[in-house]
């Protein structure tokens, strides 16, 4: 039949409104219901899939990751199974990296603040307007010959983002700081002084046979976890002897529930123990004698004054728990000494560090098969792979200037400092001090929702880039980030919508008319260029004969790398710093800070996913909890649900009391990345941030903040409230009387 | 129903092995579940109200107190038994045993009477008491190949049945044989896993001999426990699972023998 | 419209609808004449009797021969007692129920019913060497009275706790069966001190203390049999948990079945209508009481034996539905070993017997109202019960590894269930004889006192009196409180 | 043996047809008020609807809560009318003559009550009829071997043969009423309704027959339908302390327990309303009363049998489930309100004769029955399903919602209405009954002694 325009307009008018009535009425998702009652509906496939490969940018570890996209639209996250650092597997947060994409509260175009700072009141503006406003007042602070009060912090960036910015930086005269929340700045040090290497480490878990670590939560939030828990699946139950696992430290975590012995050690005293156990081997001459020696003599370190019966006392260990630690150590290696969290976190943090990684010399387990490997010299010299981290003490002093008004521009990349520093920096006051605060977040994060100005960039998985592990494999890894979907507010036109923070800076520059001094005029070419020295050099895991087919390899296997380009073997001998016991605060109870393995140090909070993951050990979801020792609580009356006042000298919070009777005593846990004046709905207003209270105790060796060191005293609130964890509420911690785990003993023992 | 014309897939049986023993309890089976399989955000009010929706959870069991105190981590599932106790309690034949061992909700066939959930012994039934939402953008997520499932039915593990079915017929198309061991084949949860614990495949090939090595209690390389741990989970019930556990190895230990 | 009836003026007719005595000296001389009569068919009876008692006596002594540690070959031991305890034990409630309800039908078979827990007597004395047979607590096994081995006390003591408490529960049963039937006698002992001679006389004289029939003494008698009756069936009741719990769930691992004791005791009482009926016909076609034990008597039991073969079979179903359907190992175990398995053929045959033959043959009025309907079904029931006591007992006595209390919380894997275990010539021996023991009980016992209840005859002619009311003719009948 | 009152034939009709064609004052404000919870009920069932399964306090792993509860009580009321009627009827007690029909139409709105919680228990009951064979055309049946399939099949046909039974009781009453009723269409109506009973003798040979029969054969239903009501709970092996052999007899004589009472208890109300003091006398609740005490204590040695199996395993996670019931808050304080209610309170006092003859204590001690009867069932079901064992991680409690409570006095409100909607139409007392009853009743004189008897046809 013939259907008049007139006719067709009445019938696409009539479906048009019937769909808006069946939107009214809520159908949920129904475009993906299938009402047959015999078929699963997962029996029907449905559609093409494409898998594409690109890095993970949720945490720092940088694993390989394929996007599964359909449609257009990124449906599912899988570990990249060539990539080096996780071979196919992944952590809960490369999943969530979806619902950071999608996420209903992204930035959807450059913005400028039109209420009060903090009001949270900004209007939509076109990006040449916004990178006018910030190059304008760029310009006035480098004509007023200030430009050096042009301050940009950014997350530990590294790889081609990091070398832009810096040279942005640097060839504007500004200055370029690096911020870490729980910051890791002693571990670096360390790894200098101890290894005398620039770059962290791998540890060999997979073929090592004691492993022995400090206070670092590895198999969860430290360092790179989904590489260290493949090696650990393979220390476990791989064709070897099963190897054993010693987890010290002062608070019961998922890493010590792994181990096969979790040894309580009273806060800060890790490194007194490193050394008591580096006494036992030596004096009862087991391991490497003249590693030993050397560096003693070279530390002019007493080491009997570490004793085991000596310090037994002090740090709450056994005697002979310290004696056979040493023994099974030193006799059955291969053998691993790691250390980090909140051993780092105190007043003599890196102490605790060095003491706990020189015992690697004594088993002779430095650049070793099953011990501590060192990392080779980046992949380019120009670009840097050290990501630029700055120290607590550094950031007291940019507050310094910010309250003498010398910082005229600060510029926020991904750097939740706002939540993340604590009050006693006085960096929330300060920044009223600062005429500007540009934010590069394509997220409104608290320190965005306090800007004047932001110019969103992509999420990852619409972005270009490159990711040089922090903590490599062994060898040379480069991954290289692609586009896996196209920009989701592609659709509101080049002026709105969201862009490459590199391709802004080089905009930015061509504004300011500097050059940045790199033969490109948008970022992906930077990153094009600069492997293009890799396909030259014809090594590692991809080679072509033509360019365009390597830079295809490149996207297709998700990055380079080389095994064959490892480091060669140092001798150092390593600088251990002056032994010293922990200084707290004034308070009844230890404060220990830790990251989480849903939302980390806070920047997964407002993901859904990440917010309803179950704490391993607590299986608390979506809420800021104080982990309390059962005794402590049954004496102060706290059962679980009480709202506790947790008050240090700086500030107080309230959280949720869950005994566990895993939680020593005088100690509290308390879980980082809550409590955002931002962040959107799920997580605004969501828990307290316990960053805000801890004391500005600072490692005066490392100048790192001692974030572990705060003590605090908690009260009952009087209020209670259900805490919301997949597990029920308790009385008696459930035991298992059905035995659905069954335990055996090992054959050899 | 189910079966699959003209091809051998009736002769697969599909089952997992989980390693406690290597289970470091890290979640990152449960978050890649729900995001393959389009479970409802779980908010803060679900765990209150203890309606949360995970297909696979972490079961953590504490043993003794501080300083000696250990924690385990179980993965709990359907386990696809081959006397399912859920299947003869459903009045509407919503769930029920397909040709490849695996026990299969029919959702739009439940009415949710939660007999089945009341009878499961392992608890691994889930029951939709609120209409799943999703903000609008997040939707853009969900994946194609699973259903949204409405209030008022219940859903639980499938064994990705989806990727399964996508990646036989694939095969078919290719005219290739399946292979087991295979990423487009096996469920999220396996892929994502960082310590390997979980390991899925097909009973009647390659994963049923290792199984079998694990069950007999031989088997195993040098002193470190390859073989000789396997179990069903609460194997007194005789619901004979298509999941075998291996036993969490643990030098304090004091050796008991699985029931049964 | 009340109408008053004068007793003497109605005359009664036909056979078998009620006495056909007209006064009540007629009734009592002639069942007194009856009683004290000692015909040679009885002795005859008491003799076959006695020589069957003697080859069980022998039956047993052979198997005490071989010791009492086996417990497997006293299987059909054990059976028997259970067999003695559901039949004769279980009768006399065929007096007792109808008498609470106030059926008059009851009247002249009440004394057969009570005779029977004199037969009683025998059941206690087959369950003396029972103690020795069942295992000691403080091997591990279970038991109702959770005995803990390692209790320094208990583990002192020689007989274990569920042993005493059985025994003395039994001997209970059979104390207050005994002053059941002595106070249900007491009138008619009375008649016999008057009316007989001899050692007869005597013995009544003894028994029936100072009965004259005073008003108040007929009172207190109906109050005392009201509640002795009760007890009787509470202590029964009692006796079959007992004895099931501890002597015989127990032996069987994963044999979880709470409802057991009472399909037990169902099952009992169906025996008891049985055996009630059996005596019934003895006593019509060979003790000459004809006239008395008429067409409603028969009517009425079996209508109790229809009701409590279905009763029967629910309990029986209920239990087996649930153990079928939950498909656990140890009940399937235990359904294999007590059913489909080496005792099939014996759980067939006590099924048809007890329960299927009964439903569709008694489930037509004609054949409930009838002599010989009754009387054959009552054959079948008693060999049916025997059949399905055989399938539990032999069985349970059969499974080894009662003290392992692992093998107890778990199920005993299918290849261990014992194979079928045939009675041997003792066991036969024992069978034939422990029921000649309680015929012979009974024969004896039914010389001393009279096996139809004179006084309860009597009463019936005050309270069933016939008359014309309109065109037709009713009879009325008097419900007593 | 009472101080029994004979009445003429005038007299019946007069008194027990004075609720059908008169109007009690009462009547409006009772009526109203039950219709007032109904819709009270109905809206928060309203609320459900819409919002899901959510509105309630159910949670994982405790997926069945209050509405199964009132199922299992409301299936257990239904028994009583068919135990006193049909039982009382073949074993030919004169005392039933009054109260059998009451006890029949609580059976008839029990039964529907039950069927109601069934809709409002499960998550989607717009697809409530997949249970029914339907369906062919999708190629699928239902699945017999799922409990909740025997459920509704043994309810329905209790439902349509209990029915049947009253009104085949109701005949000659109708025909009463129909000679009786005045009004425009009333008469015509109960004309209908009566079929045409006009007590010929051969009409009265059929009506007999049919009782008789019917009641031979709604009792293997009755048995078999709280069988099956057990055996939701029984066959289940994932829920310890469920899965017990005795529950069948145990559901059934529970059943009895509770339905007996809720008919005593309408007795003193029918008394209390109708003024029927001169039909129902003490000596009728006193047998009921003796026949509570033999029910109750039957019932009481099942518990007993249950608990001393269930303890006899010494299986942990039974073991853990008895201490959750026993012990633990809430469930210790209701367990203990339930032994006292169902047992140690009221069998004591029907122990004494002044107890048993006086309705109002009658009427006390039976609604305490009730509450305990309901209780049994809410703990039975509750502890069991929180499930301290096998899984300790996810055991769960349960509060019920106001939604839930609100239906529940719901269905409790439907019964009562249909009982007074009932008695507004139809005599609830039967009045043939109790004419045939005077008719049969008779005295012999012993002596000085006059004892009642009643006349029986030779057989």
């Amino acid at each position: 039949m013939a259907i008049t325009r007139r006719q067709f307009l009445t019938y696409a008018g009539g479906s048009a409104a019937g769909a808006v009535i069946f939107q009214a009425c809520g159908v949920p998702a129904d475009e993906l219901l299938v009402q047959s009652p015999v078929e699963m509906p997962e029996d029907m496939v449905s559609g093409l899939d494409n898998w594409y490969a690109t890095v993970c940018k949720q945490c720092g570890s940088g694993e390989g990751i394929v996007v599964r996209v359909m449609e257009g639209r990124a449906k599912k996250v899988e570990g990249n199974v060539d990539h080096p650092i996780n071979q196919g597997s992944h952590s809960v947060r490369c999943e969530a990296g979806l619902q950071s994409l999608y996420h209903p509260d992204r930035i959807r175009s450059p913005l400028v603040r039109v209420g009060e700072r903090g009001s949270g009141q900004f209007r939509e503006i076109s990006w040449d307007d916004a990178i006018g406003r910030l190059s304008l007042q760029l310009k006035n602070l480098s004509e007023s010959g200030k430009s050096n009060s042009a301050v940009m912090i950014t997350d530990p960036a590294s790889a081609h983002i990091g070398m832009i910015v810096d040279r942005f930086m640097s060839v504007y005269g500004g200055r370029h700081m690096g911020y870490e929340p729980l910051e890791r700045t002693g571990l670096r040090r360390a790894v200098k002084q101890v290894f005398g290497q620039d770059v962290m480490p791998d540890f060999d878990i997979k073929n090592t046979n004691v492993l022995l670590s400090f206070g670092a939560d590895f198999l969860n939030t430290w360092g790179s976890p989904v590489r260290y828990s493949r090696g650990y699946g393979e220390f476990r139950q791989g064709d070897r002897k099963r190897g054993t696992f010693y987890h010290v430290d002062s608070r019961f975590s998922m890493t010590a529930a792994n181990a096969d012995n979790w040894v309580y050690v009273k806060p800060g005293m890790e490194g007194i123990l490193a050394l008591s156990i580096a006494q036992v081997i030596v004096s009862e001459g087991l391991g490497d004698l003249d590693a030993a020696r050397q560096f003693t003599e070279n530390n002019s370190l007493d080491l009997d004054a570490f004793e085991p019966s000596k310090i037994s006392q002090k740090i709450g260990v056994g005697a002979e728990t310290i004696r056979h630690i040493a023994e099974d150590f030193a006799k059955h290696g291969p053998s691993l000494a790691i250390g980090g969290g909140a051993t780092g976190g105190h007043s003599n943090g890196l102490f605790n560090l060095t003491a706990i990684y020189a015992l690697n010399y004594l088993v002779g387990s430095v650049n070793n098969p099953g011990g501590v490997v060192f990392n080779p010299a980046p992949v380019f010299e120009d670009v840097p792979v050290v990501p630029r981290v700055d120290s607590f003490l550094d950031f007291q002093r940019l507050v310094g200037d910010m309250k003498a008004g010398s910082v005229g521009a600060l510029m926020v990349r991904n750097a939740d400092v706002w939540h993340g520093l604590s009050d006693s920096s006085g960096f929330k006051d300060a920044l009223f001090d600062v005429p500007l605060l540009v934010s590069f977040s394509g997220f409104m994060d608290d320190t965005t929702s306090m800007s004047d100005l932001v110019l969103p960039e992509h999420n990852y998985l619409e972005d270009w880039g490159s990711d040089i592990p922090d903590i490599g494999p062994g060898y040379q890894v480069l991954g290289i980030q692609q586009p896996v979907v196209r920009p989701f507010f592609e659709s509101r036109g080049s002026q709105l919508g969201t862009r490459n923070f590199g391709d802004v800076l080089i905009s930015l520059a061509s504004e300011l008319e500097i050059d940045l001094g790199l033969d490109a005029e948008n970022f992906q070419d930077v990153v094009k260029n600069s492997v293009r020295e890799l396909y030259d050099s014809n090594s590692g895991s991809v080679r072509s004969d033509s360019f365009a087919g390597f830079w295809n390899g490149l996207l297709q296997r998700g990055g380079w790398w080389d095994t064959a380009a490892i480091a060669d073997n140092v001798s150092t001998i390593p600088i251990l710093s002056e032994p010293q016991d922990p200084v707290f605060g004034g308070g009844e109870f230890h404060l220990i800070p830790f990251t989480t393995t849903g939302i980390g140090d806070g920047s997964g909070a407002s993901i859904p996913w990440l917010q309803a993951t179950p704490d391993p050990i607590s299986t608390v979801t979506w809420q800021t909890w104080v982990e309390i020792n059962m005794k402590d609580a049954e004496r102060m009356g706290i059962e679980e649900g009480d709202v506790i006042e947790i008050s240090s000298s700086v500030g107080s919070i309230e959280a949720l009391a869950v005994p566990n009777p895993g939680a020593p005593p005088l100690t509290v846990g308390v879980p980082v990345g809550q409590g955002h004046r931002a962040g959107g709905r799920y997580a605004k207003d969501r828990g307290s941030n316990i960053y805000a209270i801890l004391e500005a105790n600072i490692d005066s060796a490392s100048g790192a903040l001692a974030w572990a060191s705060t003590k605090v005293n908690i009260s009952r609130v009087g209020r209670s409230e259900p805490v919301s964890k997949l597990e029920n509420t308790y009385s008696e911690p459930p035991r298992d009387e059905e035995q659905l785990i069954i335990k055996i003993t090992p054959l050899d023992s | 129903m189910l079966e699959r014309q003209g091809t051998d897939m009736a002769d697969q049986k599909w089952g997992m092995v989980v390693d406690i023993d290597k289970c470091t309890g890290c979640q990152a089976c449960v978050v890649a579940c729900q995001s393959e399989n389009n479970v409802p955000i779980n908010e803060e009010g679900h765990f209150t109200q203890r309606r949360a929706i995970e297909w696979i959870r972490i079961e953590r069991v504490w043993e003794g107190e501080f300083p000696d105190v250990k924690a385990r981590f179980l993965p709990v599932f359907c386990q696809h038994c081959d006397e399912a106790p859920c299947e003869p309690v459903c009045p509407v034949y919503a769930t029920y045993h397909n040709s490849e061992g695996l026990n299969v909700q029919v959702y739009n066939r439940c009415i949710g009477t939660r007999f089945c959930a009341n009878n499961c012994p392992y608890q691994a039934r889930y029951f939709n008491f609120w209409e799943p939402t999703w903000p609008e953008s997040l939707k853009n997520q969900l994946n194609p190949d699973v259903t949204v499932r409405s209030r008022g039915i219940m859903e639980k593990c499938t064994f990705c049945i989806q990727r399964i079915r996508r990646s036989t017929r694939d095969s078919d198309r290719e005219g290739t044989e399946l292979e087991e061991d295979n990423r487009a084949l096996s469920p999220a949860c396996v892929n994502a896993c960082p310590t390997q614990a979980l390991k899925f495949g097909d009973l009647n090939g390659h994963l049923g001999e290792e199984a079998a090595e694990h069950l007999e209690g031989h088997g195993g390389h040098g002193d470190s426990h390859h073989g000789g741990r396997g179990y069903h989970m609460l194997d007194s019930l005789g619901t004979h699972p298509n999941v075998i556990y291996l036993k969490k190895v643990d030098p304090s230990a004091e050796e008991v023998e699985a029931h049964g | 419209m009340a109408s008053h009836v004068d007793v003497k003026s109605h005359q009664g007719h036909g056979e078998g609808q009620y006495v056909p005595f007209t006064t009540q000296e007629e009734v009592v001389s002639d069942l007194i004449t009856k009683h004290t009569k000692v015909s040679d068919k009885w002795i005859s009876g008491v003799v076959a009797a006695g020589l069957l008692l003697l080859l069980g006596v022998v039956g047993f002594a052979m198997r005490l021969a071989n010791g009492m540690d086996d417990r497997v070959v006293w299987g059909y031991y054990a059976l028997m007692f259970a067999f003695i305890l559901s039949t004769a034990s279980a009768a006399p409630m065929i007096a007792i129920a109808p008498r609470i309800a106030n059926a008059h039908w009851r009247r002249p078979i009440s004394r057969a019913a009570e005779l029977w827990s004199a037969a009683g007597l025998f059941s206690l004395l087959l369950f003396i060497p029972m103690l020795w047979i069942l295992p000691p607590l403080n091997d591990g096994r279970r038991s109702l009275w959770f005995f803990d081995p390692d209790d320094p006390v208990y583990s002192q003591v020689p007989i274990y706790t569920p042993h005493i408490w059985a025994a003395l529960a039994i001997l209970g049963l059979v104390i207050v069966g005994f002053v059941l039937l002595w106070l249900s006698a007491m009138p008619d002992l009375a008649l016999m001190r008057e009316h007989s001679t001899g050692f007869r006389q005597k013995f009544a004289a003894k028994l029936s203390g100072n009965w004259v029939g005073t008003t108040g003494q007929w009172n207190m008698l109906h109050h005392r049999m009201g509640i002795i009756g009760a007890f009787y069936f509470m202590m029964l009741i009692f006796v079959h948990f007992l004895v099931t719990m501890d002597f015989l769930i127990v032996l069987v691992p994963g044999w979880i079945d709470a409802l057991f004791p009472i399909t037990h005791a169902a099952n009992a009482l169906q025996a008891g209508v049985a055996t009630v009926i059996l005596s019934m016909i003895f006593m019509r076609q060979f003790g000459g009481y004809k006239e008395y034990i008429t067409l409603e008597q028969f009517w009425g039991l079996s209508k109790l034996l229809f009701a409590l073969s279905l009763l029967w079979f629910w309990f029986w179903f209920s239990s087996f539905n649930v153990f079928w359907y939950g498909k656990k190992p140890s009940e399937q175990a235990v359904l294999e070993l007590l059913m489909v398995g080496p005792y099939l053929i014996s759980f067939l045959a006590g099924f048809v017997l007890s329960f299927l033959a009964p439903l569709f043959v008694m489930v037509w009025n004609p054949v409930r109202k009838s002599i010989w309907g009754p009387t054959i079904m009552s054959v079948a029931v008693l060999f049916g019960v025997f059949f399905d006591k055989l399938r539990y007992y032999v069985a349970a006595y059969s499974v080894p590894g009662i003290g392992d209390a692992h093998v107890h919380k778990h199920f005993m894997d299918m290849d261990a269930i014992p194979k079928v275990h045939m009675p041997g010539l003792p066991d036969i021996f024992i069978i034939l004889g422990v029921i000649g023991g309680a015929v012979f009980f009974y024969l004896i016992f039914a010389r001393l006192i009279p096996p139809v209840s004179i006084w309860e005859q009597k009463e019936l002619m005050l309270y069933k009196v016939h008359k014309a009311y309109h065109r037709t003719e009713v009879f009325v009948l008097g419900k007593p409180r | 043996m009472q101080e029994h009152v004979q009445l003429t034939q005038k007299e019946i009709n007069d008194d027990l047809l004075a609720p059908v064609l008169g109007m009690p004052k009462w009547w409006y404000g009772a009526v109203g008020f039950l219709l007032l919870v109904i819709f009270i009920g109905l809206a928060a069932y309203g609320y459900e609807l819409y919002w899901g399964m959510g509105v309630t306090g159910l949670n994982r792993p405790v997926m069945w809560g209050f509405y199964i509860t009132n199922f299992v009580f409301w299936i257990g009321i239904s028994h009583a009318g068919i135990m006193i009627s049909a039982i009382l009827r073949l074993t030919q007690a004169e005392w039933r003559r009054p109260i059998t029909r009451a006890a029949e139409v609580m059976t008839l709105f029990s039964l529907v009550a039950a069927l109601s919680n069934i809709m409002f228990h499960v998550g989607r009951p717009w697809r409530l009829f997949w249970v029914y064979p339907y369906d062919f055309s999708r190629g699928l049946f239902m699945n017999v071997r799922s409990p909740f399939v025997w459920d509704p099949s043994a309810v329905m046909t209790y439902l349509i043969g209990s029915s049947l039974f009253v009104y085949v009781a109701l005949l000659p009453d109708l025909a009463v009423v129909r000679d009786r009723a005045t009004g425009k269409y009333a008469p015509t109506v109960y004309g209908i309704l009566c079929l045409g009973f006009r007590g010929t003798p051969r009409q009265w040979k059929l009506q007999g027959i049919a009782g008789i029969l019917l009641s031979a054969l709604v009792l293997p239903v009755f048995v078999s339908v709280h069988s099956i009501v057990s055996w939701d709970f029984a066959v289940a092996i994932g829920v310890e302390g469920w899965h017990s052999t005795i529950f069948a007899p145990y559901f059934i004589i529970g059943a009895i327990h509770s339905g007996v009472s809720a008919v005593a208890m309408i007795m003193a109300l029918v008394v209390w309303l109708y003024k029927a003091d001169r039909y129902i006398r003490p000596d009728h609740f006193d047998a009921i009363g003796r026949l509570l005490i033999v029910v109750s204590t039957t019932w009481f040695f099942f518990f007993f049998l249950e608990w001393v199996f269930a303890l006899y395993t010494l299986e942990s996670p039974e073991i853990a489930m008895r201490e959750l019931q026993v012990f633990q808050n809430p469930f210790w304080w209701l367990f203990v309100i339930f032994l006292l209610t169902s047992y140690f309170i009221p069998v004591p006092m029907w122990l004494f004769k002044s107890v048993r003859r006086s309705p109002m204590w009658m009427f006390i001690t039976t609604i305490l029955v009730n509450i305990g009867m309901w209780l049994e069932r809410f703990l039975i079901i509750i502890p069991g399903l929180a499930r301290r064992q096998p899984f300790e991680f996810d055991w769960g409690s349960y509060t019920p919602s106001l939604v839930e409570i609100l239906i529940v006095c719901e269905t409790f409100a439907f019964v009562s209405l249909g009982m007074l909607l009932f008695a507004k139409v139809f005599p609830l007392i039967p009045i043939f009954d109790m004419k045939e009853g005077m008719i049969l009743r008779d005295e012999i004189r012993i002596g000085r002694r006059t004892v009642p008897a009643s006349i029986r046809e030779t057989p």
